[in-house]
Protein backbone atom coordinates (compact mmCIF):
# COMPACT_ATOMS: atom_id res chain seq x y z
CA UNK A 1 0.00 0.00 0.00
CA UNK A 2 1.94 3.07 -1.54
CA UNK A 3 0.34 5.47 1.31
CA UNK A 4 -2.80 7.49 2.13
CA UNK A 5 -5.78 8.47 -0.34
CA UNK A 6 -8.11 11.57 -0.12
CA UNK A 7 -10.22 12.45 -2.05
CA UNK A 8 -12.85 15.76 -2.59
CA UNK A 9 -15.80 14.77 -4.72
CA UNK A 10 -19.47 15.67 -4.90
CA UNK A 11 -20.51 11.83 -5.18
CA UNK A 12 -21.03 9.39 -2.37
CA UNK A 13 -19.26 6.76 -1.11
CA UNK A 14 -19.61 3.26 -0.33
CA UNK A 15 -17.83 2.19 3.21
CA UNK A 16 -18.12 -1.53 2.33
CA UNK A 17 -15.86 -0.96 -0.84
CA UNK A 18 -13.43 1.20 0.79
CA UNK A 19 -13.25 -0.93 3.80
CA UNK A 20 -12.95 -4.10 1.06
CA UNK A 21 -10.08 -1.61 -1.06
CA UNK A 22 -8.23 -1.77 2.43
CA UNK A 23 -8.03 -5.38 3.31
CA UNK A 24 -8.61 -7.23 0.69
CA UNK A 25 -5.88 -10.01 -0.32
CA UNK A 26 -4.43 -8.86 3.00
CA UNK A 27 -3.81 -10.94 6.43
CA UNK A 28 -1.54 -7.53 8.12
CA UNK A 29 -3.99 -5.91 9.44
CA UNK A 30 -6.10 -6.42 12.69
CA UNK A 31 -7.70 -3.24 13.11
CA UNK A 32 -10.04 -1.29 10.82
CA UNK A 33 -11.62 1.57 12.32
CA UNK A 34 -13.45 3.80 10.52
CA UNK A 35 -15.77 7.01 10.69
CA UNK A 36 -18.70 8.47 8.69
CA UNK A 37 -19.92 12.15 9.32
CA UNK A 38 -23.59 12.38 8.56
CA UNK A 39 -25.99 15.23 7.83
CA UNK A 40 -28.30 16.02 10.14
CA UNK A 41 -32.15 17.45 10.21
CA UNK A 42 -31.27 19.93 13.52
CA UNK A 43 -33.51 22.57 13.66
CA UNK A 44 -35.61 21.85 10.29
CA UNK A 45 -32.35 22.12 8.00
CA UNK A 46 -33.49 21.28 4.54
CA UNK A 47 -29.88 21.32 3.16
CA UNK A 48 -26.02 21.51 3.85
CA UNK A 49 -24.70 23.65 1.66
CA UNK A 50 -20.49 22.59 1.24
CA UNK A 51 -17.84 24.99 -0.27
CA UNK A 52 -14.06 24.17 -0.48
CA UNK A 53 -10.91 25.62 -1.45
CA UNK A 54 -10.08 23.74 -5.02
CA UNK A 55 -6.47 22.47 -4.62
CA UNK A 56 -5.46 23.92 -1.16
CA UNK A 57 -8.43 21.52 0.42
CA UNK A 58 -7.16 18.66 -1.65
CA UNK A 59 -3.24 19.43 -0.43
CA UNK A 60 -4.93 19.69 3.37
CA UNK A 61 -6.29 16.37 3.13
CA UNK A 62 -3.68 14.98 2.34
CA UNK A 63 -1.01 16.43 4.66
CA UNK A 64 -3.22 15.42 7.28
CA UNK A 65 -3.41 11.80 6.13
CA UNK A 66 0.21 11.98 5.95
CA UNK A 67 0.65 13.07 8.98
CA UNK A 68 -1.23 10.18 10.50
CA UNK A 69 0.62 7.78 8.49
CA UNK A 70 3.88 9.14 10.23
CA UNK A 71 2.16 9.06 13.64
CA UNK A 72 0.46 5.62 13.82
CA UNK A 73 1.76 2.37 11.87
CA UNK A 74 -1.13 2.33 9.49
CA UNK A 75 -1.36 -0.12 6.52
CA UNK A 76 -4.02 1.78 4.92
CA UNK A 77 -6.15 4.98 5.30
CA UNK A 78 -8.48 6.88 3.41
CA UNK A 79 -10.41 9.95 3.86
CA UNK A 80 -13.27 11.11 1.47
CA UNK A 81 -15.13 14.70 1.95
CA UNK A 82 -17.87 15.28 -0.09
CA UNK A 83 -19.20 18.65 -1.35
CA UNK A 84 -21.86 20.48 -3.09
CA UNK A 85 -25.97 20.13 -1.67
CA UNK A 86 -26.34 17.26 0.60
CA UNK A 87 -29.94 16.53 2.44
CA UNK A 88 -29.98 14.69 6.05
CA UNK A 89 -29.31 11.87 6.31
CA UNK A 90 -27.04 11.48 3.79
CA UNK A 91 -22.87 10.78 4.54
CA UNK A 92 -20.94 13.99 4.46
CA UNK A 93 -17.05 12.55 5.14
CA UNK A 94 -15.72 9.10 5.48
CA UNK A 95 -12.37 8.16 7.68
CA UNK A 96 -11.17 4.54 7.42
CA UNK A 97 -7.66 3.78 8.94
CA UNK A 98 -6.36 -0.06 9.06
CA UNK A 99 -3.34 -0.99 11.08
CA UNK A 100 -2.02 -4.24 12.50
CA UNK A 101 -3.21 -3.00 16.20
CA UNK A 102 -6.45 -1.63 17.15
CA UNK A 103 -5.16 1.07 19.28
CA UNK A 104 -3.03 2.71 16.35
CA UNK A 105 -6.31 1.92 13.68
CA UNK A 106 -8.69 3.73 16.65
CA UNK A 107 -6.53 6.76 17.18
CA UNK A 108 -5.73 7.44 14.13
CA UNK A 109 -9.42 7.25 12.86
CA UNK A 110 -10.34 10.06 15.83
CA UNK A 111 -6.99 11.99 15.03
CA UNK A 112 -8.16 12.28 11.45
CA UNK A 113 -11.80 13.30 11.82
CA UNK A 114 -10.81 15.47 14.87
CA UNK A 115 -7.95 17.56 12.59
CA UNK A 116 -10.55 17.24 9.73
CA UNK A 117 -12.88 19.79 11.09
CA UNK A 118 -10.54 22.26 12.14
CA UNK A 119 -7.55 22.03 9.48
CA UNK A 120 -9.22 21.59 6.23
CA UNK A 121 -10.59 24.29 4.02
CA UNK A 122 -14.42 23.53 4.06
CA UNK A 123 -17.45 25.76 5.10
CA UNK A 124 -21.08 24.65 5.36
CA UNK A 125 -23.82 26.65 4.59
CA UNK A 126 -27.51 25.56 6.08
CA UNK A 127 -30.39 25.95 4.28
CA UNK A 128 -33.72 25.43 6.22
CA UNK A 129 -37.02 24.89 4.92
CA UNK A 130 -38.44 28.32 5.62
CA UNK A 131 -36.08 29.82 3.27
CA UNK A 132 -33.50 30.90 5.57
CA UNK A 133 -29.78 30.10 5.30
CA UNK A 134 -26.79 30.73 7.42
CA UNK A 135 -23.22 30.08 7.37
CA UNK A 136 -22.19 27.24 10.10
CA UNK A 137 -19.71 29.12 12.96
CA UNK A 138 -16.99 27.29 13.90
CA UNK A 139 -16.91 25.47 16.95
CA UNK A 140 -14.44 25.91 19.73
CA UNK A 141 -14.93 22.54 21.35
CA UNK A 142 -13.66 21.66 17.38
CA UNK A 143 -10.46 23.16 18.72
CA UNK A 144 -10.53 21.36 22.17
CA UNK A 145 -10.79 18.11 19.66
CA UNK A 146 -8.72 18.98 17.93
CA UNK A 147 -5.96 20.35 20.45
CA UNK A 148 -5.82 17.03 22.31
CA UNK A 149 -3.68 15.72 19.34
CA UNK A 150 -0.64 18.18 19.70
CA UNK A 151 2.18 16.74 20.03
CA UNK A 152 4.40 17.95 23.28
CA UNK A 153 6.65 20.70 22.15
CA UNK B 1 -1.77 38.78 -7.12
CA UNK B 2 -4.49 36.84 -7.81
CA UNK B 3 -7.06 36.91 -4.53
CA UNK B 4 -9.71 34.50 -3.47
CA UNK B 5 -12.62 34.57 -1.37
CA UNK B 6 -14.93 31.79 0.56
CA UNK B 7 -18.20 31.35 2.18
CA UNK B 8 -19.68 34.32 3.46
CA UNK B 9 -16.22 36.42 2.71
CA UNK B 10 -16.82 35.76 -1.13
CA UNK B 11 -20.70 36.63 -0.32
CA UNK B 12 -19.98 39.53 0.83
CA UNK B 13 -17.24 40.84 -1.21
CA UNK B 14 -19.39 39.95 -4.10
CA UNK B 15 -17.06 38.08 -6.53
CA UNK B 16 -14.99 34.83 -5.92
CA UNK B 17 -11.67 35.91 -7.31
CA UNK B 18 -9.85 38.94 -8.42
CA UNK B 19 -6.65 39.87 -9.47
CA UNK B 20 -5.22 42.81 -7.57
CA UNK B 21 -1.49 45.08 -7.77
CA UNK B 22 -1.74 46.58 -4.63
CA UNK B 23 1.55 49.22 -3.90
CA UNK B 24 4.61 48.50 -2.71
CA UNK B 25 4.16 49.07 0.69
CA UNK B 26 2.10 46.12 1.57
CA UNK B 27 4.34 43.71 2.29
CA UNK B 28 1.82 41.37 4.35
CA UNK B 29 -1.60 39.65 4.99
CA UNK B 30 -2.35 42.03 7.38
CA UNK B 31 -1.49 45.43 4.57
CA UNK B 32 -3.37 43.35 2.45
CA UNK B 33 -6.43 42.99 4.56
CA UNK B 34 -6.22 46.72 5.02
CA UNK B 35 -5.90 47.62 1.84
CA UNK B 36 -8.65 45.33 -0.06
CA UNK B 37 -10.77 46.87 2.64
CA UNK B 38 -11.02 49.73 1.27
CA UNK B 39 -11.53 48.85 -1.91
CA UNK B 40 -15.69 49.25 -1.59
CA UNK B 41 -18.52 48.67 0.70
CA UNK B 42 -18.36 44.99 -0.14
CA UNK B 43 -14.58 44.43 1.16
CA UNK B 44 -15.09 46.80 4.12
CA UNK B 45 -17.87 44.64 4.85
CA UNK B 46 -16.43 41.34 4.58
CA UNK B 47 -13.12 41.97 6.60
CA UNK B 48 -14.82 44.56 9.68
CA UNK B 49 -13.81 41.76 11.60
CA UNK B 50 -10.28 40.77 11.41
CA UNK B 51 -10.47 37.67 14.10
CA UNK B 52 -13.58 36.28 11.70
CA UNK B 53 -11.06 35.66 8.67
CA UNK B 54 -8.31 33.49 8.05
CA UNK B 55 -5.95 33.77 5.02
CA UNK B 56 -3.89 31.29 3.39
CA UNK B 57 -1.34 32.21 0.86
CA UNK B 58 -0.47 30.14 -1.80
CA UNK B 59 -2.58 27.34 -0.73
CA UNK B 60 -1.27 27.05 2.72
CA UNK B 61 -2.61 28.65 6.00
CA UNK B 62 -1.05 32.21 6.55
CA UNK B 63 -0.86 34.45 9.75
CA UNK B 64 -1.20 38.11 9.24
CA UNK B 65 2.93 39.04 9.54
CA UNK B 66 3.03 36.73 6.53
CA UNK B 67 4.67 38.34 3.66
CA UNK B 68 2.68 38.62 0.09
CA UNK B 69 4.08 39.42 -3.41
CA UNK B 70 3.20 39.93 -6.81
CA UNK B 71 2.31 36.23 -8.09
CA UNK B 72 0.98 35.03 -4.95
CA UNK B 73 -2.39 33.05 -4.68
CA UNK B 74 -4.15 34.57 -1.37
CA UNK B 75 -7.22 33.51 -0.06
CA UNK B 76 -9.53 34.50 2.59
CA UNK B 77 -12.29 32.81 4.29
CA UNK B 78 -14.02 32.32 7.51
CA UNK B 79 -13.07 29.50 10.46
CA UNK B 80 -13.33 26.25 8.68
CA UNK B 81 -16.37 24.07 9.67
CA UNK B 82 -15.59 20.66 7.99
CA UNK B 83 -15.98 16.94 9.18
CA UNK C 1 -34.10 2.33 18.13
CA UNK C 2 -35.00 0.13 21.27
CA UNK C 3 -31.35 -0.58 22.05
CA UNK C 4 -28.07 -2.03 21.59
CA UNK C 5 -27.80 -5.57 19.50
CA UNK C 6 -25.16 -8.11 20.67
CA UNK C 7 -24.65 -11.35 18.34
CA UNK C 8 -22.02 -14.14 18.86
CA UNK C 9 -22.10 -16.19 15.61
CA UNK C 10 -20.13 -18.48 13.55
CA UNK C 11 -21.15 -16.54 10.37
CA UNK C 12 -19.22 -13.69 9.04
CA UNK C 13 -21.20 -10.18 9.22
CA UNK C 14 -22.15 -7.23 6.39
CA UNK C 15 -20.38 -4.60 7.73
CA UNK C 16 -22.59 -2.25 5.22
CA UNK C 17 -25.61 -4.04 5.92
CA UNK C 18 -25.03 -3.36 9.69
CA UNK C 19 -24.62 -0.15 9.29
CA UNK C 20 -27.50 0.88 7.15
CA UNK C 21 -29.75 -0.47 9.55
CA UNK C 22 -28.61 1.76 12.35
CA UNK C 23 -28.68 4.57 9.57
CA UNK C 24 -30.86 4.11 7.43
CA UNK C 25 -34.54 6.57 7.31
CA UNK C 26 -32.90 8.17 10.28
CA UNK C 27 -31.94 12.06 10.33
CA UNK C 28 -30.67 12.41 13.51
CA UNK C 29 -27.33 10.49 13.27
CA UNK C 30 -24.64 12.78 12.97
CA UNK C 31 -21.82 10.76 13.63
CA UNK C 32 -21.39 6.27 12.63
CA UNK C 33 -18.16 5.27 14.46
CA UNK C 34 -17.09 0.89 13.33
CA UNK C 35 -14.65 -1.13 14.29
CA UNK C 36 -13.88 -4.25 12.97
CA UNK C 37 -10.95 -6.79 14.37
CA UNK C 38 -9.03 -9.20 11.48
CA UNK C 39 -6.93 -12.51 12.20
CA UNK C 40 -3.84 -11.97 11.25
CA UNK C 41 -1.40 -14.29 10.29
CA UNK C 42 1.49 -13.75 12.12
CA UNK C 43 4.18 -15.99 13.03
CA UNK C 44 3.15 -18.83 10.16
CA UNK C 45 -1.06 -18.71 11.79
CA UNK C 46 -3.30 -21.28 9.69
CA UNK C 47 -6.12 -20.19 11.99
CA UNK C 48 -7.62 -18.75 14.84
CA UNK C 49 -9.92 -21.35 16.69
CA UNK C 50 -12.45 -18.95 19.09
CA UNK C 51 -14.81 -21.06 21.75
CA UNK C 52 -17.14 -18.92 23.96
CA UNK C 53 -19.29 -19.51 26.99
CA UNK C 54 -23.01 -19.74 25.26
CA UNK C 55 -25.08 -18.03 27.42
CA UNK C 56 -22.41 -15.93 29.36
CA UNK C 57 -20.77 -14.46 26.85
CA UNK C 58 -24.02 -13.09 25.22
CA UNK C 59 -24.96 -11.63 28.58
CA UNK C 60 -21.98 -10.29 28.91
CA UNK C 61 -21.67 -8.68 25.64
CA UNK C 62 -24.97 -7.13 26.10
CA UNK C 63 -24.20 -6.00 29.66
CA UNK C 64 -21.10 -3.63 28.02
CA UNK C 65 -23.10 -2.51 24.96
CA UNK C 66 -26.14 -1.30 28.17
CA UNK C 67 -22.97 0.14 29.93
CA UNK C 68 -21.72 2.07 26.89
CA UNK C 69 -25.70 3.07 25.85
CA UNK C 70 -25.63 4.27 28.89
CA UNK C 71 -22.46 6.42 29.17
CA UNK C 72 -22.95 8.25 25.61
CA UNK C 73 -25.89 9.45 24.10
CA UNK C 74 -26.38 6.62 21.44
CA UNK C 75 -28.85 6.01 18.97
CA UNK C 76 -27.84 3.21 17.58
CA UNK C 77 -24.94 0.24 18.79
CA UNK C 78 -24.40 -3.28 17.28
CA UNK C 79 -21.32 -5.97 18.57
CA UNK C 80 -21.10 -8.77 16.65
CA UNK C 81 -18.67 -11.49 17.50
CA UNK C 82 -17.47 -14.50 15.71
CA UNK C 83 -16.86 -17.88 16.86
CA UNK C 84 -15.62 -21.06 15.67
CA UNK C 85 -12.33 -21.35 12.98
CA UNK C 86 -11.31 -18.13 11.10
CA UNK C 87 -8.78 -17.77 8.57
CA UNK C 88 -6.13 -14.93 8.35
CA UNK C 89 -8.11 -12.59 6.85
CA UNK C 90 -11.67 -13.31 8.10
CA UNK C 91 -13.29 -10.62 10.44
CA UNK C 92 -13.71 -11.69 13.89
CA UNK C 93 -15.24 -9.04 15.55
CA UNK C 94 -17.46 -5.89 14.59
CA UNK C 95 -18.42 -2.76 17.05
CA UNK C 96 -20.77 -0.29 15.22
CA UNK C 97 -21.76 2.78 17.33
CA UNK C 98 -24.59 5.61 16.17
CA UNK C 99 -24.77 9.10 17.87
CA UNK C 100 -25.70 12.69 17.13
CA UNK C 101 -22.19 13.58 18.14
CA UNK C 102 -19.14 12.65 16.76
CA UNK C 103 -16.65 12.32 20.22
CA UNK C 104 -20.16 10.12 21.62
CA UNK C 105 -19.85 7.65 18.48
CA UNK C 106 -15.84 7.23 18.05
CA UNK C 107 -15.56 7.03 22.41
CA UNK C 108 -17.97 4.71 22.34
CA UNK C 109 -16.67 2.42 19.78
CA UNK C 110 -13.56 2.38 21.56
CA UNK C 111 -14.66 1.40 24.67
CA UNK C 112 -16.66 -1.46 23.57
CA UNK C 113 -13.86 -3.11 21.72
CA UNK C 114 -11.13 -2.36 24.65
CA UNK C 115 -14.11 -4.18 26.89
CA UNK C 116 -15.14 -6.86 24.69
CA UNK C 117 -11.19 -7.85 24.91
CA UNK C 118 -10.92 -8.22 29.06
CA UNK C 119 -14.36 -8.92 29.97
CA UNK C 120 -16.33 -10.93 27.40
CA UNK C 121 -15.88 -14.89 27.71
CA UNK C 122 -13.82 -15.63 24.95
CA UNK C 123 -10.69 -17.90 24.02
CA UNK C 124 -8.49 -17.78 20.99
CA UNK C 125 -6.40 -20.92 20.06
CA UNK C 126 -3.93 -20.38 17.49
CA UNK C 127 -3.17 -23.09 15.33
CA UNK C 128 -0.02 -22.92 12.69
CA UNK C 129 0.54 -24.06 9.64
CA UNK C 130 3.46 -27.22 11.27
CA UNK C 131 0.20 -28.46 13.49
CA UNK C 132 0.83 -27.16 16.20
CA UNK C 133 -1.26 -24.84 18.41
CA UNK C 134 -1.39 -22.49 21.69
CA UNK C 135 -3.96 -20.93 23.75
CA UNK C 136 -3.48 -17.17 23.27
CA UNK C 137 -2.55 -15.45 26.68
CA UNK C 138 -4.29 -12.36 28.33
CA UNK C 139 -2.03 -9.26 27.12
CA UNK C 140 -1.92 -6.76 30.21
CA UNK C 141 -2.24 -4.15 27.60
CA UNK C 142 -5.94 -4.68 26.94
CA UNK C 143 -6.12 -4.69 30.84
CA UNK C 144 -4.54 -1.43 30.41
CA UNK C 145 -6.31 -0.24 27.14
CA UNK C 146 -10.21 -1.23 29.13
CA UNK C 147 -8.89 0.30 32.45
CA UNK C 148 -9.11 3.88 30.83
CA UNK C 149 -12.58 3.70 30.82
CA UNK C 150 -12.84 2.70 34.43
CA UNK C 151 -15.41 5.44 36.11
CA UNK C 152 -13.46 7.62 38.53
CA UNK C 153 -14.89 6.36 42.04
CA UNK D 1 -23.83 -28.21 40.90
CA UNK D 2 -22.99 -27.53 37.37
CA UNK D 3 -19.22 -27.53 36.24
CA UNK D 4 -18.29 -26.26 32.81
CA UNK D 5 -14.88 -25.68 31.78
CA UNK D 6 -13.86 -23.80 28.75
CA UNK D 7 -10.33 -23.54 26.81
CA UNK D 8 -7.14 -25.27 27.93
CA UNK D 9 -9.22 -25.78 31.72
CA UNK D 10 -11.38 -27.94 29.76
CA UNK D 11 -8.54 -29.67 27.80
CA UNK D 12 -6.68 -30.12 31.32
CA UNK D 13 -9.47 -31.64 32.91
CA UNK D 14 -10.60 -33.67 30.25
CA UNK D 15 -14.34 -32.33 30.18
CA UNK D 16 -16.41 -29.70 28.99
CA UNK D 17 -18.62 -30.30 31.80
CA UNK D 18 -19.22 -32.70 35.16
CA UNK D 19 -22.00 -32.58 38.00
CA UNK D 20 -20.57 -32.55 41.46
CA UNK D 21 -21.77 -32.55 44.87
CA UNK D 22 -19.11 -31.51 46.84
CA UNK D 23 -19.02 -31.83 50.66
CA UNK D 24 -20.58 -28.71 52.93
CA UNK D 25 -17.80 -27.71 53.62
CA UNK D 26 -17.26 -26.35 50.19
CA UNK D 27 -18.48 -22.77 50.07
CA UNK D 28 -16.98 -20.65 48.51
CA UNK D 29 -15.16 -20.66 44.71
CA UNK D 30 -11.94 -21.29 46.34
CA UNK D 31 -12.86 -23.89 48.44
CA UNK D 32 -14.43 -25.60 45.23
CA UNK D 33 -11.07 -25.09 43.45
CA UNK D 34 -8.84 -27.15 46.34
CA UNK D 35 -11.93 -29.74 46.13
CA UNK D 36 -12.04 -30.53 42.28
CA UNK D 37 -7.99 -30.08 42.45
CA UNK D 38 -8.32 -33.39 43.93
CA UNK D 39 -10.60 -35.27 41.74
CA UNK D 40 -7.80 -36.30 39.22
CA UNK D 41 -4.21 -35.89 37.72
CA UNK D 42 -5.99 -33.79 35.08
CA UNK D 43 -8.22 -31.79 37.04
CA UNK D 44 -5.09 -30.93 39.27
CA UNK D 45 -2.70 -29.85 36.59
CA UNK D 46 -6.02 -27.57 35.71
CA UNK D 47 -5.96 -25.69 38.48
CA UNK D 48 -2.08 -26.04 39.23
CA UNK D 49 -1.82 -22.36 38.98
CA UNK D 50 -5.02 -20.04 40.53
CA UNK D 51 -3.39 -17.14 38.82
CA UNK D 52 -4.95 -17.98 35.55
CA UNK D 53 -7.79 -19.06 36.40
CA UNK D 54 -10.88 -17.47 36.05
CA UNK D 55 -14.64 -18.19 37.40
CA UNK D 56 -18.22 -17.44 37.04
CA UNK D 57 -20.96 -18.33 39.53
CA UNK D 58 -24.39 -18.44 37.33
CA UNK D 59 -22.70 -16.89 34.65
CA UNK D 60 -21.16 -13.60 36.03
CA UNK D 61 -17.69 -12.70 36.82
CA UNK D 62 -16.99 -14.14 40.27
CA UNK D 63 -13.76 -13.87 42.82
CA UNK D 64 -12.69 -16.59 44.95
CA UNK D 65 -14.70 -15.48 48.22
CA UNK D 66 -17.93 -15.70 46.00
CA UNK D 67 -20.07 -18.23 48.18
CA UNK D 68 -21.17 -21.50 45.31
CA UNK D 69 -24.36 -23.53 46.53
CA UNK D 70 -26.01 -26.69 45.27
CA UNK D 71 -28.01 -25.64 41.73
CA UNK D 72 -25.23 -23.23 40.76
CA UNK D 73 -23.83 -23.57 37.46
CA UNK D 74 -19.82 -22.42 37.75
CA UNK D 75 -17.34 -22.41 35.11
CA UNK D 76 -13.67 -21.98 35.16
CA UNK D 77 -11.70 -21.03 32.35
CA UNK D 78 -8.10 -18.58 31.70
CA UNK D 79 -8.46 -14.97 31.64
CA UNK D 80 -10.70 -13.83 28.01
CA UNK D 81 -8.92 -13.16 25.56
CA UNK D 82 -11.72 -11.82 22.80
CA UNK D 83 -12.18 -9.06 21.03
Amino acid sequence: MPGPVVRVQEAGFDLAAEAARLTEGRTDIGGLASFVGLCRADDGLAALVLEHYPGMTERALARIAQEAWGRWPLTGCTVIHRVGRLVPGEPIVLVLTASAHRAAALDACAFLIDWLKTSAPFWKREEFADGASRWVAAKAEDDAAAARWAKPA
Amino acid sequence: MRILYFAWVRQRVGVAEEAVSPPEAVRDVAGLVAWLAARSPGHASAFADPRQIRAAVNQDFATPDQAVAPGDEIAFFPPVTGG
